[in-house]
């Protein structure tokens, strides 16, 4: 499996992922966005979402998110899909499913691993789940949230086929100004 | 919810002199009855031939193991507890009285290694083909695998199996069905659901309530807040916790809430599975705005987050309910009417997936589904607590058990959810929680799920920590029914139909 | 060498064949050795056939005494040239398969020395030139066949279907003495030839009854519906030689005796039965293609597809009798010859089938077709060969069976020619049918060879199975003779044309084949094809895209992956279409006729819930053996207890029988 | 079917803009939290890391950790210390390599007492 090397950097340590596979990931983006920028097909799977997910893309394709008119489009068939979108913490008993999804699609194709589970939120790797979507795809793309909301899903997408850049890298999660910690804070 | 009012004389009182039980033990949101392995069997009898509900069998793994069946005595507004432990590996055939519990004795089987004696065939529910003994189980690896002995095509029978899944349609969880048929018509079709076993019973072992919490909403998330709810219950009538009413309203709005954007997704589910485009858009768009009443109400478009155990953690703004509500049932309402109107989608809706009143009880289905077969089974009626003394809902039943009449009993019960939120935001719903007092306990709690009766038992030790928790979602429930009403002379484009006027989910199956 | 004579070296070669298995004792030598006459002999049959088509009827040569009623008299008529150049085929192709595929033993060599007889019986069925010796022929060629199907007595089953064979051939036996005898009666004449000659002598009425009588009398042999239920008892009991040689040629001379009395010994046939004789056809055909669909038995398949195909050729024989009734002579001609073109395309690929079923069943251990499976991958050469039949039989072209029944399907269009529109229609609806026929004989054979060679292997046996040591060069030449039955279609119909002088009187040559090999079918301002450009098209057509595939190989950075199975762990064999599921829908779109009835155990009747395999059975209802069949066999068991009190076992009383019968004769005599 | 066709006009559109535009239901959204600066000593940093309930947060000696990527913006830390952590309000969090989605807060010495 190709992504094999990159998926275990992102198993090692999240932090230290290896640059050059950024680079990598930028270039398939690149080419997929040349290739397949206003017409790409997603197919998604289920590796353990606790449903909130599904639903959730589910309502992609309903009027008030509409990703068809952003060229997006959902196909039941890996053999058509470009852009395979993951959700859930990919139970062990679910790996060999997911791999066969993967391989089943042809290349140049994206991974896009969606939810807090999928980011190794929710489940610890153990002996049930790997933890993380990463551990047995290489993902190209992650999406937070829990769920990730439509809006999300989108921006998530579109970052993917390098429409848009993403901004989290420039955020700090830092808030300005100071308040006093109120007295109450001591115990509890 | 905790049943507050004591053990009543009559029926119940004749019913525990028949099973025989010495000391009845009442609190922990149930009647606690201990009953040996021997008479367990009889009392089995009487109690199912009392017509008490099966609703749930489990077992837990002290220095013995121990069998404990929830009977939901829905005459009697509350749930009767027998306790029996099991001394050898093997217990009587309780599937063979109530053959609900048959699933539920397969897991047992799985978790705790003891099955029921007579040897008969036990499938596979949870643990996946490749479990070795060292797979995390809750008590001790079985004494050999179940035999996956689901519909093998016999070379004398002229019926061949349809592999369908895991990987099945876009945006639905990972499923496997065996769709066993003879070319046209349906003659058989199980389900494989440990693609999606997180083992959340295993995990919840050694947290604290909070951290419980946070995953029994994720256990299913469709019904996040029954689910945590019911958890939250049981904790807090395992540690004698009295949430203030107010909280219990906060609860209560977001359990209606969660109903009805349920029924509004399963609305559109229908709509896709009929191929009804412009249905499902208009049910979507339903879908959509009460989804964002959602997290204009409580902060999250699943309402995550808001049960805490002891109370809630969140309050509903009001203002927004009062604002948002009308306007997304308005849609629901309209989308309805329109379908109602919709020849060729309510043809594909009758008569199509029938359960008949007489599966439903067989296989003690719960919610919408038992109700369109006429089964009048809702835990919010059956074993009423706040909120929902003081604002009863009216029940929507129906007699067909198709498709259609599962679609109009989801219906009423929007229209009856929007009433009782009325009601309830009018009661003064608050936010707060009650403290947790220390020391153990073991309480039952249940909740209503958009999907029936969700139901969870826990058991806490001195310093507040689970050591066993048994989550039972409605799902697990009602994927029992499913296999039966697809069977019911159906052909393949039908099944798409029938799931979604299940509305079930897999994680909650598997959880 | 006359066409007599080469018929003549051809039971030569049998005789010394049946002498060599017997003196053999059941030595592999000597079984080869057997097989290698009865080849010679087979080779020898085709050779006589050709020739008889070719130069016409010969004359009349009586062995011993004229005037004794036992005597032989043999004739080789250019009707019966046809199917003796099928025997000589057939016996060629099955000389060349016996020795693989039976083992040696004595109780080989003796059932090869009843064969090679029934061979010879055969042969003279087909040369007799009158009625004694036809009769006796017929009768033993009969009784031979039956002990063919008896060569594994021990094996249930086995007993029964050969009676049913031996009871209905006996039954057509009787039918079939009193058609003669009613001919010899009224034509004062034992010998086929004079009978034809003198056949205006008898009157309308007697001629219908005769033609009637043989028509039912060869048609229990021929398989018409509903006289045809001994085929799919007899065939599955058979050894695998034993069901090719009863249904690629004993059902043919049923077929032989019918166009014997309609169109030589009874040539001038009013409308009405020939119309008769078409229905029969057509329902023929129709029913045992849809009783084949629902076959999971490969030989029971087999056996009501020959069903299916006699129907077709009788279809064409009645059409011929409406056109020569409707002095339309070139189109009967033209009929008859698309009829005989299909005997013999049937007798080839239907030979070749079963010689292929038993290879198939040696190599796999079973016919059930839900029991095999991926056979393509163990027997290869067995799959290709089996295509070819396949291919035939389905009617499909460039192959075989798609050229006669072409040829078929344009007499009858050509309905409207008898100028009464009842009968066009009624023609065309015949048509009509054989089209319905076509169509599910396609759906029936994708089934009967995709589920035994496409797929997985359904049973361990299945996927060990191995043709190491299978016989292969006898269904080879079989289909080798499939493809030069349609590329060589030319020739064909040139010496079917010049066989059609002899018979009908009417030259089809200008007709049929203006040149450049196209065929019109007996008019020249109707329609034309020619099947062997047409062959030439097909196989360029496949050809050339498998080149510029084979050019544009995949190249290397491409990668190859599993077929999409939406993720499951495996495919399992339970997965795949089974021969009953994939016809099921026939039993509901005619569930009229079948009365299908279906039973379903399942795990989750079991109250307990839902554990231990589903059971599915659905069983198609035997109408004709439930409301015909059953009702005779008990109608003549209450005769056989009525007339018990005959025999009493008193001589004196059996000779009174006899004084009576004398004078009951003596008295019709008088009179 | 016509019924449908007059209902999707009465309806008129719902369709967001985004991302041409920003869509105002993003607002009602639950976000990860944004840490104040200056506020966050270890002893807190210690007690947010243990309300956490998704291991988004850990402390590496004087450093907060925040792995945006684990936070299922639930809130907790937010009621655990409302005066120090608020919503950022973020929701369009994609990225392209797990690297980003780590944070690292700076946290100050001892407050209070």
């Amino acid at each position: 499996m190709s992504g094999g090397s990159r998926a275990r950097a992102v198993a090692a340590s999240p932090a230290a992922r290896a640059p050059e596979g950024d680079v990598l990931a930028a270039r398939l983006r690149q080419r997929v966005a040349s290739q397949f920028g206003r017409s790409l097909h997603i197919r998604t799977l289920d590796t353990g979402s606790c449903a909130v997910c599904e639903q959730e893309i589910r309502l992609l394709a309903a009027p008030h998110y509409d990703l068809h008119r952003l060229g997006f489009f959902f196909t039941p068939a890996p053999r058509h899909a470009d852009l395979l979108l993951v959700t859930g913490p990919m139970i062990r008993a679910f790996d060999v499913a997911a791999r066969k999804t993967y391989e089943a699609m042809p290349g140049p194709k994206l991974v896009v691993a969606t939810g807090a589970c999928a980011l190794g939120g929710v489940y610890p790797a153990d002996a049930f789940v790997y933890g993380a979507v990463g551990e047995i795809l290489p993902v190209d793309v992650w999406i937070p949230g829990c769920p990730p909301s439509p809006l999300a899903l989108l921006q998530g997408l579109l970052v993917a086929v390098d429409r848009l850049a993403e901004k989290v890298s420039g955020l700090t999660f830092t808030a300005g100004g100071d308040a006093e910690p109120p007295a109450r804070e001591a115990e509890r | 919810m905790t049943a507050l009012q004591p053990v009543p004389a009559g029926t119940l009182a004749s019913l525990l002199t028949a099973i025989g039980s010495a000391s009845v033990r009442d609190g922990g949101g149930a009647v606690t009855v201990p009953v040996p392995a021997a008479r367990l069997e009889t009392a089995v009898h009487h109690l199912a031939g009392a017509g008490a509900r099966l609703a749930d069998l489990f077992a837990t793994d002290g220095d013995q193991v121990t069998l404990r069946l929830v009977w939901g005595l829905d005459t009697e507004r509350q749930y009767l507890i027998t306790e029996t432990a099991i001394d050898d590996l093997e217990y009587p055939p309780l599937s063979d009285i109530a053959p609900a519990a048959f699933a539920e004795e397969c897991e047992i089987y799985e978790q705790f290694g003891v099955r029921p004696a007579g040897g008969k065939p036990l499938n596979r529910v949870a643990l996946p083909p490749h479990a070795g003994p060292d797979f995390p189980r809750l008590g001790h690896q079985p004494a050999q695998p179940p035999a996956e002995v689901h519909a093998p095509h016999t070379v004398a029978g002229q019926a061949f199996e349809f592999p369908f899944g895991p990987v099945r349609q876009v945006g639905v969880e990972s499923l496997y069905y065996g769709l066993v048929t003879s070319g046209e018509e349906i003659v058989d079709l199980y389900l494989f659901t440990w693609h999606k076993h997180r083992g959340l019973e295993w995990r919840l072992r050694g947290h604290r309530p909070a951290e419980a919490l946070f995953l029994a909403e994720r256990a299913e998330g469709l019904s996040a807040t029954a689910v945590a709810w019911s958890v939250a219950a049981a904790v807090e009538s395992a540690l004698g916790a009295e949430p203030p009413p107010a909280a219990l309203l906060t609860r209560g709005i977001a359990l209606e809430l969660e109903r009805l954007y349920n029924h509004a997704a399963a609305m559109a589910a229908l709509c896709q599975s009929t191929g009804l485009s412009v249905g499902q858009a208009a049910a979507e768009i339903a879908l959509e705005r009460l989804l964002r009443v959602n997290a204009a109400v409580f902060g999250h478009r699943y309402l995550f987050g808001v049960v805490e155990a002891g109370g809630v953690r969140r309050g509903p703004d009001l203002a927004a309910l009062q604002v948002g509500l009308p306007g997304g049932y308005g849609e629901l309402r309209r989308a309805a009417d329109a379908l109602l109107a919709t020849n060729s989608f309510m043809d594909r809706l009758e008569a199509t997936g029938i359960v008949t009143t007489e599966q439903a009880r067989r296989l003690g289905l719960v919610g919408p589904v038992a109700r369109a077969s006429g089964v009048a089974v809702d835990s919010r009626v059956d074993q009423p607590a706040a909120p929902y003394f003081g604002h009863p809902p009216a029940i929507a039943v129906r007699g067909t058990g198709d498709v259609l009449a599962r679609f109009q009993v989801m219906l009423d019960e929007a229209a009856e959810s929007v009433r009782l939120i009325g009601d309830l935001a009018a009661a003064g719903p608050g936010t707060g929680a009650a403290p947790l007092p220390g020391g153990g306990g073991a309480g039952l709690g249940w909740a209503e799920s958009p999907r029936g009766e969700a139901l969870a038992w826990v058991s806490l030790d001195a310093d507040g920590r689970i050591t066993r928790a048994r989550l039972r979602p409605a799902s697990v429930r009602n994927w029992r029914g499913f296999d039966d009403a697809a069977r019911s002379q159906n052909v393949f484009t039908d099944i798409p139909i029938i799931e979604a006027s299940f509305w079930l989910t897999v994680a909650g199956t598997a959880r | 060498m006359s066409a007599l004579g080469w018929l003549a070296v051809a039971a030569g070669g049998w005789g010394l064949a049946v002498l060599a298995a017997l003196a053999g004792g059941g030595r592999a030598g000597a079984i080869r050795l057997c097989c290698a006459l009865s080849g010679l002999g087979g080779a020898a049959a085709m050779a006589g056939g050709v020739s008889a088509l070719l130069w016409g009827n010969g004359p009349v040569v009586t062995v011993g005494p004229a005037e004794v009623a036992g005597s032989l008299q043999l004739q080789a008529t250019s009707l019966a040239g046809v199917f003796a150049a099928l025997l000589g085929l057939v016996a060629v192709a099955i000389a060349a398969y016996i020795p693989r595929y039976h083992e040696p033993g004595p109780g080989t060599a003796l059932y090869l020395a009843v064969y090679n007889l029934a061979l010879v019986a055969s042969v003279a069925v087909l040369a007799a030139g009158g009625v004694v010796t036809f009769l006796v022929a017929w009768e033993s060629m009969a009784l031979l066949c039956y002990l063919l199907i008896l060569r594994h007595p021990s094996r249930d089953a086995v007993a029964g279907g050969a009676f049913w064979f031996l009871a209905l051939s006996e039954t057509g036996f009787v039918l079939i003495i009193a058609a003669f005898v009613i001919l010899a009666t009224k034509t004062h004449s034992m010998e086929l030839s004079v009978i034809a000659a003198r056949a205006h002598l008898v009157s309308p009425a007697w001629r219908d009854t005769a033609f009637l009588l043989a028509l039912a009398g060869f048609g229990f042999k021929a398989g018409l519906v509903p006289l045809h239920v001994w085929l799919p008892e007899a065939h599955p009991v058979a050894p695998a030689d034993g069901s090719a040689f009863l249904s690629g040629l004993i059902v043919k001379l049923g077929a032989y005796g019918i166009a014997l009395f309609a169109f030589r010994l009874l040539p001038a046939q009013p409308a009405w039965t020939g119309l008769v004789t078409m229905a029969a056809g057509a329902l023929t055909a129709a029913i045992g293609i849809l009783y084949a669909m629902n076959e999971r038995d490969l030989k029971r398949f087999l056996a009501y597809s020959t069903i299916e195909n006699i129907g077709i050729i009788v279809t064409a024989f009645g059409a011929a009798m409406i056109f020569g009734a409707y002095q339309q002579r070139a189109l009967a001609a033209f009929l008859l010859l698309a009829g005989l073109y299909h005997v013999a395309n049937h007798g080839t690929y239907k030979t070749l089938l079963f010689l292929e079923t038993g290879v198939i069943e040696h190599a796999a251990g079973t016919r059930d077709m839900d029991r095999l499976g991926g056979l393509i991958h163990r027997l290869p050469r067995t799959a290709v060969i089996s295509l070819a039949g396949t291919l035939g039989i389905a009617a499909l072209p460039p192959l075989n069976g798609f050229v006669s029944e072409w040829l078929i399907f344009q007499g009858l269009f050509q309905g409207f020619r008898t100028g009464s529109h009842l009968l066009g229609i009624l023609i065309v609806t015949a048509a009509a049918t054989l089209g319905l026929t076509g169509g599910l004989a396609i759906y029936a054979f994708v089934r009967g060879y995709g589920i035994p060679f496409l797929g997985m292997p359904r049973t361990r046996p299945a996927a060990a199975a191995t043709e190491r040591g299978q016989p292969v060069t006898g269904p080879a030449l079989l289909a080798v003779a499939c493809v030069a039955l349609a590329v060589g279609a030319p020739v064909v119909l040139l010496v079917l044309s010049r066989a059609m002088r002899t018979v009908t009187g009417v030259g089809l040559r200008p007709v049929l084949l203006p040149g450049n090999l196209t065929v019109l079918p007996a008019h020249t301002d109707f329609s034309a094809f020619s099947p062997t450009w047409l062959a030439v098209f097909l196989v360029a057509v496949t050809a050339v895209p498998l080149l510029i595939y084979l050019a544009g190989r995949p190249r290397a950075d491409s990668v190859t992956v599993p077929v999409w199975d939406g993720g499951m762990v495996a495919f399992k064999p339970r997965m795949q279409y089974s021969a009953m599921t994939f016809s099921a829908p026939t039993r509901v779109t005619f569930d009229a006729l079948y009365r299908p009835s279906v039973s379903v155990r399942r795990a989750s009747d079991d109250p307990a819930g839902r554990s231990g395999p589903v059971h599915y059975e659905s069983a198609v209802a035997p109408l004709f053996l439930r409301y015909l069949y059953r009702p005779v066999i008990r109608a003549v068991e209450w005769l056989a207890d009525v007339v018990r009190p005959l025999q009493s076992g008193d001589v004196s009383l059996y000779l009174f029988y006899v004084f009576l019968m004398i004078l009951l004769a003596y008295l019709v005599g008088a009179l | 079917m016509p019924l449908w066709f007059a209902r999707g006009l009465r309806r008129g559109i719902v369709t967001t803009r985004y991302p041409a535009r920003p869509d105002r239901s993003a607002a009602g959204l639950p976000t990860p939290p944004a840490f104040r600066a200056g506020v966050i000593d270890r002893r807190l940093a210690d007690r947010l890391v243990a309300v956490c309930p998704s291991r988004a947060l850990h402390r590496d000696g004087g450093v907060l950790v925040f792995d945006v990527g684990r936070c299922t913006a639930c809130g907790r830390c937010q009621e655990a210390a409302p005066w120090a952590v608020t919503p950022s309000g973020e929701f369009e969090l994609a990225g392209t390599s797990p690297a980003q989605f780590v944070k690292q807060i700076g946290l100050v010495q001892e407050v209070g007492q």
